[in-house]
């Protein structure tokens, strides 16, 4: 029993994990109506910056600091991501208004080849470190319940609080604001929103600017846990499963998403994976989308696919 | 030109970077400096290229196609990849150029009677493995009976050629093996390491590469599984696996090939002939990290493969890749040559032969204390009992596949 | 004119009863009943979002009636499967342009006949033998089409990048291609100015005439309506309100009121005792 | 054939000295898409502060894509204005953006209807007042104002637009329109699909708007009749070219405007003709013989 | 005025249905295959073969593929990597366990084994749509990398996982030469392209393009949407499944699961979308952007003269590759295959600007 919770447990840690980035994407596509692949190069791109920025800053202004590191660090990696913003705007998507899905989705990947390149180039392609102070070591709860204690993360529980805390704000920003209205309705008809005054390109850079931020704690939060290299624009492969079962327009979605995945991918990997060989979870993961989607095309909390003459 | 062209293939891109950039930094750096300190091999200069891969197989035979010929023949490849090992081991054949694979590769290719162009040096997956065991065996008190084993692997071919002879010896000695495959990349592995933290196996052997290693090392802190009782393959046991995670990763334990932390002549050649005059590759600062040692010495091997082929073939005259095959199956360096090389610290001696492709398989274990690695034990070797015969019939296997006719070696 | 009354009393082909249908809250159609005999022309009218379209939509089986049958050439459906329906020889046109924008106007019109289309994919890969004649036999059954609709220009164009109004006709054309027996026809001549209404309805009449296609027509413009059609339904807020002759329903002081108003109607035309009877069929290819 | 001589040739359309001055005045474009398809060849028009003109002619004629034009949503077409000068208070616009347009308050309702689908009724209209910086209550204001106007749309205000009919849509689109509280509006046919009440209800508006808040219409229209009844302006175009402009009143008076625009038989003296005794499929147009 | 095609009248409808009406279109075809066939192999070298030639045409096959299922018939796939990986594995399976299997029947076992996968996996676009469907796709890709990586008949017990093929053999000639096996190549590929154009221009090409372009009315003319989504997919992966089975077998010749990874598949999209979706010559075009770009950039900083590094050199071909993704889109988001046809449109009407 207190294996299963621990893992269930795992599971929504891990889950969380994932809704973070997870939520870049459904941010991008629910506003833009493009489905972003460069979010995986845009955690990557953000804890680069933030990784090397931290390093760097005590070496040039010669201080000590690591908050102050990670203060500026932080603040000039923003300032990163709001440029990539500024730039993708500029110089891809302005020419792709009124395209096809595919083609933007395209155009994303192209952006972001761009971004693993430029932030390799930029800022290097070794293992670098982002310490932000998450506390790493093992926690046990409920010693006198569970014979060893339920192991909890420390790590994990403040990651998952941050993340939570990004999806209420995101949440609200898009149910509440005439902004949030305006981004929903560029996604369904660029044209259209043209058409009647919004300005595409302030959006967009508005958009992405936030989509970077919120790869920026992503790429924190993986980039502290695993060490910040190339790699890590792989977490974008765990987060598709999830924004798919969540539905690829809704902020909770992704979270709700996430917890299902990653508790449904740790149980399978632990409870079937061994009479199977082992390393299923990852497949599993898109199983257990593709089983939602059957039942819900639109995913979890999507919105409805509209089919109509 | 009088010239002999060493094709370098690396990576410096993608997953593994971490561990290309030095890997090819030391390669390029040693073929710099032999041709800086001793202007080339008996005079015939070094000439070199590299080769982006990004660990990508396609690409990996894009670069041997494009390399091979070039410069009157390319003196072997050192693919730094199984999978691009395994991509140009059969048209290595064909193409007669060597490939050389020190501590990866095709663990059967160490029988040259089959594998007449590949050259697994100083040891394989299966000499690493059986290391690790003999280590562990004598923690325990030299038995490893009713011991449970565990493999946290990399799930690819790279990572899962140890699992045949963890199980051979597993029936013979009676310890239990678990296996526990990682998807790569590996950036989760949570249910992993839960599994691990219920099924409780005494050790873990770690099969892992780029990302997977933090990951696996933090996730092993985060399930309270003691570092000391890891053990990793030599591709996961370098400076920058380790030095972000710091005091984290304390106890963990790494094979090596060579004694990483031993800073020897030609540590001290290099600075003095390439970085000081502006030269190096990379940063001053790698010079002695475990991966750019590794590269050197891998770079050294193939240096040495030529000079002994111009032993035979003829003093300062560009060697065919065929000489070069020579050479490679008739390197002799004894510890006085490893010396005056200025490797004498850094590795044992190593002889080949032609049903020997390996040479050595000298290894030992490392320790991470926080901030460096230090000597853990002394130098093993494999048990030859259970891994002779399975290369043997592994390189059997091959050539009735290939409808190879094996070569006789007598 | 005579020729049409005595065609118009065939017999019932299409009878839809009862239908009742509902998107949620929202009651789009409501116990709706009338017929179409054989070789009619008959139309649907009514106010926006009175269900028109949502009453073709559940004869082609697109939508599912949560109550009523629809009953076609004696065979009694409660829920009519698409396919099927193309089948019997049901073709429909869409009126929010439903064609397929990627592909010319040439292959628009070929999916028309795809259901006559039989040869085995390994065959039509080779494009060998009975696949190739089969090709062109039906290409050759479009080319007439697209001769009729005096689309030839446009034969290799995608059809998203035509004008509006083509595309309504290549709509007309892709159902024409189907060879239909009953055409249904969703506001046909939206968007088109009057000569193209004029042309539009000639086709009407010639695919009513000539090929004894019986035709169900949705429009707004009431003028095309009281010429062309024999009998008309008139919906409102998915209730049927009014059934019968042009000139019936244009009495019929409800649909005065629901729909065509008292002083909205069109300059009325020439009263049709005293329009010339329709020029037979001669005249009118000495006249294309 | 005498209508040659009265019907100006298409470069000829200068601004009338008796017009006052143009809000809009369109100079010569010539407009391309996909880099070969010419499409206007040299369109030249005014649309002079408060009001109404109507742009006609048939399918392809290139009405939309002049529309388009104007309020630079080509670049989603992948076209491209070639030539030529558009001017907006003598401003040049064709560098400007669409929602540049909207605030200097041009606001086009663009063919087929193009409503947000995932959005509800009510939502549409309120992002079509996305531009708006006067605050909620005026944008209230102006809510009730479209509500009052088209009924039916209150009553499917919590719909997703998707799920309306044709017309509601059409409608949606138009009220869309005017949330931006724009000073002046290009249809593209508003009366596309919309039942004859509603069509002349939304003419009646046009009207009312145009007398009463003295907002220019620039309308694409194949309804020639409601058109011509409503504009003070018209403009045929034909291929890419205007062959005839002229007063509203004086078009509905050309024979060639009557019998190909307006379906009127010389013979019956004015009367509609029956869409039975349309003949033939293919009849000249005097101007293009 | 060389290209114009006035004075030449098509009078048979089977004339106008050609393959290339034009009679230019046509000379130029012939040229094309005449070199293909006849002149490059004595001219290319062995390099140009093997990295360039071999890797071109097997892609550009996979990439016709792929362009069936998602330029036709609008079903997104990010799985074709794994359904080439089935064709390899399937085409190996037959070749080591039936003794005297040739080679051009394993080929085609391994695409018929890539149809049944593509039609299991094709099964959930029936209900399933758009990006949502990729998910799909991508569980086929996840699932089949697993798959050929842990059971062990697949590779043959194969203790690494990787596997190798012995000398290959067509109509016992040796196929061992690169021009030997380019020809093989580019024989299999001219067969399966012209057979998947006859498709798309024939009626199931068009009901596939129907249901890419407006599925309700597809229906409502008698097109059955899962017969045409899954015969899409089973032509789809048939396709596939040989291009997979030939990058095994002529282009690697031993490989591991990872050669058929999430990339590959990202790669075969790249490809089609910027030849063109929906273009059999678009696949084409696609593949040589893809092949030859790297290629080329890689080979830039040699021919400058620049000392730039590996690394650097590598990561601006990642920054100039993405650049001109996105820069291609821009300009023709119908690909190069638009971009051709735009220019021929031009050159039919020099010297005349419209
Ligand atoms: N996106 C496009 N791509 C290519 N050609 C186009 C495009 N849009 C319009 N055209 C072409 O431009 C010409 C003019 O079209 P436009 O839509 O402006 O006509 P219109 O007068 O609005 O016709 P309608 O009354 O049918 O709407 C047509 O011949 C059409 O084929
Ligand atoms: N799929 C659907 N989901 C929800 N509501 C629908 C759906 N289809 C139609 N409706 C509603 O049903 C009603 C009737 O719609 P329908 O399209 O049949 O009207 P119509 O008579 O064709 O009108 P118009 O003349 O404007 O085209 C409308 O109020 C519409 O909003
Ligand atoms: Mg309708
Ligand atoms: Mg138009």
């Amino acid at each position: 029993m207190g294996f299963f919770l621990e893992t269930v447990f795992g599971g929504l840690m891990a889950g969380m994990l994932y809704a973070l980035v997870a939520l870049g994407f459904v941010l991008i596509f629910k506003a833009s109506g493009v489905f972003n692949f460069a979010q995986g190069a845009m955690v990557l791109f953000a804890a680069l910056a933030m990784a090397r920025f931290s390093e760097w800053f005590p070496q040039w202004f010669g201080f000590e600091s690591l908050i102050l590191a990670n203060l500026l660090a932080l603040i000039a990696s923003v300032a990163c991501m709001i440029v990539v913003a500024w730039l993708v705007e500029r110089l891809a998507l302005r020419g792709l208004v009124n395209q096809p899905a595919i083609t933007l989705l395209m155009a994303t990947l192209g952006i972001s080849y761009f971004l693993d390149g430029a932030g390799q180039l930029l800022f290097g392609s070794a293992t670098y470190k982002i310490d932000v102070g998450l506390p790493k070591d093992p926690m046990f709860v409920l010693e006198n319940t569970f014979p060893g204690g339920l192991l909890l993360n420390k790590e994990d529980l403040y990651s998952a609080l941050i993340a939570a805390l990004l999806v209420a704000t995101l949440t609200l920003f898009f149910q509440k604001t005439r902004t949030g209205r305006a981004l929903r309705a560029v996604a369904d008809d660029h044209q259209a929103a043209q058409s009647i005054g919004i300005p595409l390109a302030r959006i967009w850079v508005i958009v992405w600017a936030v989509g970077g931020v919120v790869a920026l704690v992503a790429g924190i939060i993986w980039g502290s846990k695993l060490g910040v290299q190339f790699s890590i624009s792989m977490v974008a492969l765990k987060a598709f499963p999830v924004v798919i079962l969540g539905g690829l327009t809704s902020v909770p979605g992704a979270i709700v998403g996430g917890l299902i995945i990653g508790v449904g991918e740790k149980l399978s990997e632990i409870y079937l994976g061994p009479t199977v060989g082992g390393g299923i979870e990852n497949w599993f993961a898109y199983v257990l989308a593709l089983g939602f989607l059957l039942v819900r095309p639109q995913g979890l909390f999507g919105d409805k696919i509209i089919d109509r003459v | 030109a009088n010239e002999q062209f060493i094709p370098l293939l690396v990576y410096r891109t993608g997953q593994f970077a971490p561990l290309g950039i030095p890997w090819g930094d030391g390669k390029q750096d040693y073929l710099k400096l032999i041709n800086a300190r001793d202007g080339g091999v008996n005079g015939v200069k070094l000439a070199f290229e590299e080769c982006e891969t990004a660990y990508d197989a396609a690409k990996g035979v894009e670069c041997y196609e494009r390399l091979k010929t070039k410069g009157g023949g390319a003196s072997g490849f050192d693919t730094q990849s199984t999978g691009i090992t395994f991509a140009v081991t059969d048209k290595a054949f064909v193409d007669k150029v060597v490939v050389e694979t020190p501590g990866y590769g095709l663990s059967a290719s160490a029988d040259g009677s089959v594998f007449e162009w590949n050259f697994p040096l100083l040891g394989t997956y299966w000499t690493a493995a059986d290391v690790m065991l003999q280590d562990i065996a004598k923690k325990e008190g030299g038995s490893l009976k009713g011991k449970k084993i565990a493999l946290v692997y990399h799930d690819s071919p790279y990572g899962k050629e140890p699992i045949a002879l963890l199980q051979r010896r597993s029936a013979a000695e009676g310890f239990e093996v678990q296996l526990y495959p990682v998807t790569p990349p590996g950036v989760e592995q949570k249910s992993v390491w839960l599994q691990i933290r219920q099924a409780r196996p005494d050790y873990v052997l770690f099969w892992s590469a780029g990302v997977m290693t933090p990951a696996g090392i933090r996730e092993a802190q985060a399930s309270g599984f003691p570092r000391e009782k890891m053990y990793a393959i030599w591709w996961a046991g370098s400076d920058h696996d380790v030095k972000d995670i710091g005091a984290g990763a304390k106890g963990y334990n790494a094979i090596t090939l060579h004694n990483s932390s031993a800073r020897d002549r030609v540590h001290e050649d290099l600075k003095k002939f390439v970085y000081d005059k502006g030269q190096g590759t990379g940063a001053a600062t790698e010079i002695g990290a475990l991966a750019h040692t590794r590269g050197m010495m891998i770079a050294m091997l193939q240096v040495e493969a030529i000079r002994a082929a111009q032993e035979k073939y003829g003093k300062g005259k560009v060697m065919t890749p065929e000489q070069v095959r020579w050479g490679f199956e008739n390197l002799n360096l004894t510890a006085d040559k490893l010396k005056a090389l200025g490797f004498g610290e850094v590795m044992r001696p190593v002889q080949t032969s032609c049903s020997n492709h390996m040479g050595t398989d000298w290894a030992r274990i490392v320790q991470w204390d926080g901030a460096k690695w230090n000597l853990a034990s002394d130098w093993y070797q494999s048990d030859k009992t259970h891994i002779d015969p399975m290369v043997k019939e592994a390189a059997a296997k091959y050539a009735k596949d290939k409808n190879l006719k094996p070569r006789s070696c007598s | 004119m005579s020729s049409k009354t005595s065609t118009a009393a065939g017999e019932v082909i299409l009878d839809v009863q009862h239908i009742s249908l509902r998107f949620g809250g929202v009651k789009a159609l409501s116990d709706i009943s009338f017929n179409v005999r054989e070789h009619e022309i008959r139309a649907i009218i009514g106010p926006n979002g009175a269900g028109k379209s949502s009453m073709l939509n559940c004869i082609n089986g697109v939508y599912t009636p949560q109550e009523g049958q629809i009953t076609f050439r004696g065979q009694t459906f409660s829920h009519m499967n698409s396919r099927q329906v193309a089948e019997m020889g049901v073709a429909r046109t869409f009126q929010n342009l439903a064609l397929f924008k990627g592909m010319s106007v040439l292959d628009n019109l070929m999916t028309g006949r795809n259901l006559r289309m039989k040869s085995p994919l390994l065959l039509q890969a080779l494009r060998w033998g009975p696949a190739l004649k089969e090709e062109i036999a039906q290409r050759e059954a479009v080319e007439r089409i697209i001769d009729f609709l005096e689309i030839q220009a446009f034969r290799k164009t995608p059809v998203g990048q035509l004008p509006y109004g083509l595309q309504k006709r290549v709509d007309l054309g892709r159902a024409l291609a189907m060879e239909p027996s009953v055409l249904l026809l969703d506001e046909p001549m939206a968007g088109m100015n009057v000569e193209e209404k004029q042309d539009m309805c000639r086709f009407i009449l010639d695919v009513n005439d000539e090929f004894g296609t019986t035709i169900v027509l949705i429009e707004h413009d009431i003028g095309v309506v009281m010429d062309l059609c024999d009998r008309v339904v008139v919906l409102d807020y998915g209730k049927k309100i009014g059934d019968g002759t042009p000139a019936e329903v244009r009495a019929n002081p409800e649909v005065i009121r629901a729909y065509l108003g008292t002083d909205a109607a069109p300059p009325a035309a020439a009263p049709r005792a005293t329009s010339p009877v329709t020029p037979p069929l001669a005249d009118q290819r000495a006249a294309a | 054939m005498e209508a040659i001589a009265e019907s100006a040739p298409p470069l000829a359309a200068t601004p009338k000295a008796a017009l006052p001055p143009a809000l809009l005045d369109v100079n010569g474009i010539e407009v391309i898409y996909h880099h070969v398809i010419l499409v206007l060849k040299g369109v030249s028009l005014q649309v002079p502060e408060g009001s109404v003109v109507a742009l006609l002619g048939g399918n392809g004629a290139g009405k939309t894509t002049t529309l388009r034009a104007v309020s630079n949503l080509l670049a989603g077409e992948r076209g491209e204005v070639t030539k030529g000068r558009i001017e907006l208070r003598g401003e040049r616009i064709e560098k400007l953006s669409p929602a540049q347009l909207v605030q200097r308050g041009v606001v086009q309702v663009m063919e087929g209807r193009h409503c947000f689908a995932h959005l509800t009724i009510e939502d549409n209209l309120l992002t079509g007042a996305y531009a708006r910086k006067d605050g909620k209550a005026a944008v209230a204001e102006t809510l009730e104002k479209v509500y009052a106007y088209f009924p039916r749309l209150k009553t499917r205000r919590s719909s997703q637009a998707a799920y309306t009919s044709g017309g509601e849509q059409q409608m949606c689109a138009i009220g869309r329109a005017l949330m931006a509280n724009p000073k002046m509006v290009l249809l593209d046919e508003p009366s596309m699909g919309l039942a004859p009440q509603i069509v002349e209800e939304v003419f009646q508006i046009v009207q009312d708007l145009n007398r009463k808040e003295r907002v220019t219409f620039l309308l694409a229209e194949q309804n020639t009749h409601i058109a011509l009844r409503y504009a003070d302006h018209g403009y045929i175009l034909e291929n890419g070219r205007v062959v005839m402009d002229g007063a509203a009143a004086e078009l509905r008076e050309n024979e060639d405007v009557q019998e190909f625009y307006l379906g009127m038989g010389r013979e019956e003296g004015g009367e509609r003709k029956n869409f039975r005794d349309a003949k033939s499929y293919k009849r000249r147009k005097r101007w293009l013989a | 005025m060389l290209y114009r095609e006035n004075g030449q009248f098509k009078t048979s409808y089977a004339a106008d249905l050609a393959l290339f009406p034009i009679a230019q279109d046509r000379w130029a075809m012939w040229a094309l295959v005449a070199i293909a066939f006849v002149a490059v192999p004595w001219l290319a070298s062995d390099y140009t073969f093997r990295a360039v030639l071999i890797p071109f045409l097997i892609l550009s096959l996979a990439a016709i593929g792929l362009n069936v299922l998602v330029g036709y018939c609008g079903q997104i796939s990010l799985g074709t990597g794994a359904f080439m990986a089935v064709g390899a594995y399937a085409a190996f399976n037959l070749q080591v366990r039936i003794e005297g299997m040739p080679l051009i029947l394993s080929l085609i076992g391994g695409g018929l084994a890539a149809t049944v996968c593509g039609v299991l996996f094709g099964l959930p676009s029936l209900r399933i749509r758009g990006l949502y469907l990729a998910v799909a796709t991508l569980a086929a890709q996840f699932f089949i990398d697993w798959f050929t990586n842990r059971v062990k008949w697949v590779t043959n017990d194969s203790p690494s996982g990787s596997v190798s093929v012995g000398p290959l053999q067509v109509f016992g000639f040796d196929v061992s030469s690169p021009v030997q096996k380019y020809l093989l190549c580019l024989t299999l590929v001219a067969v399966l392209a012209l057979a998947a154009k006859n498709l798309v221009r024939g009626a199931i090409g068009r009901e596939w393009m129907a249901m890419r372009d407006m599925d309700v009315a597809a229906a409502v003319i008698g097109i059955r949407p899962v017969y045409a989504k899954l015969s899409a997919f089973a032509v789809s992966s048939f396709i596939v499944g040989v291009a997979g089975a030939l990058w095994a077998f002529v282009h690697l010749g031993a490989w591991e699961p990872a050669a058929f990874g999430i990339d590959k598949s990202f790669q075969l999209l790249f490809m089609i979308i910027i030849g063109g979706l929906g273009s059999i010559a678009g696949s084409f075009l696609g593949a040589a952007f893809i092949v030859l770009l790297p290629l080329l950039l890689n080979h830039l900083p040699h021919w400058l003269g620049l000392p730039i590094s590996t690394g650097t050199a590598s990561q601006l071909e990642h920054m100039i590759f993405g650049a001109l993704i996105v820069f291609f889109l821009i300009v023709e988001p119908h690909g190069l295959a638009k971009l051709w046809s735009t220019a021929r449109q031009k050159l039919r009407l020099w010297p005349f600007p419209h």
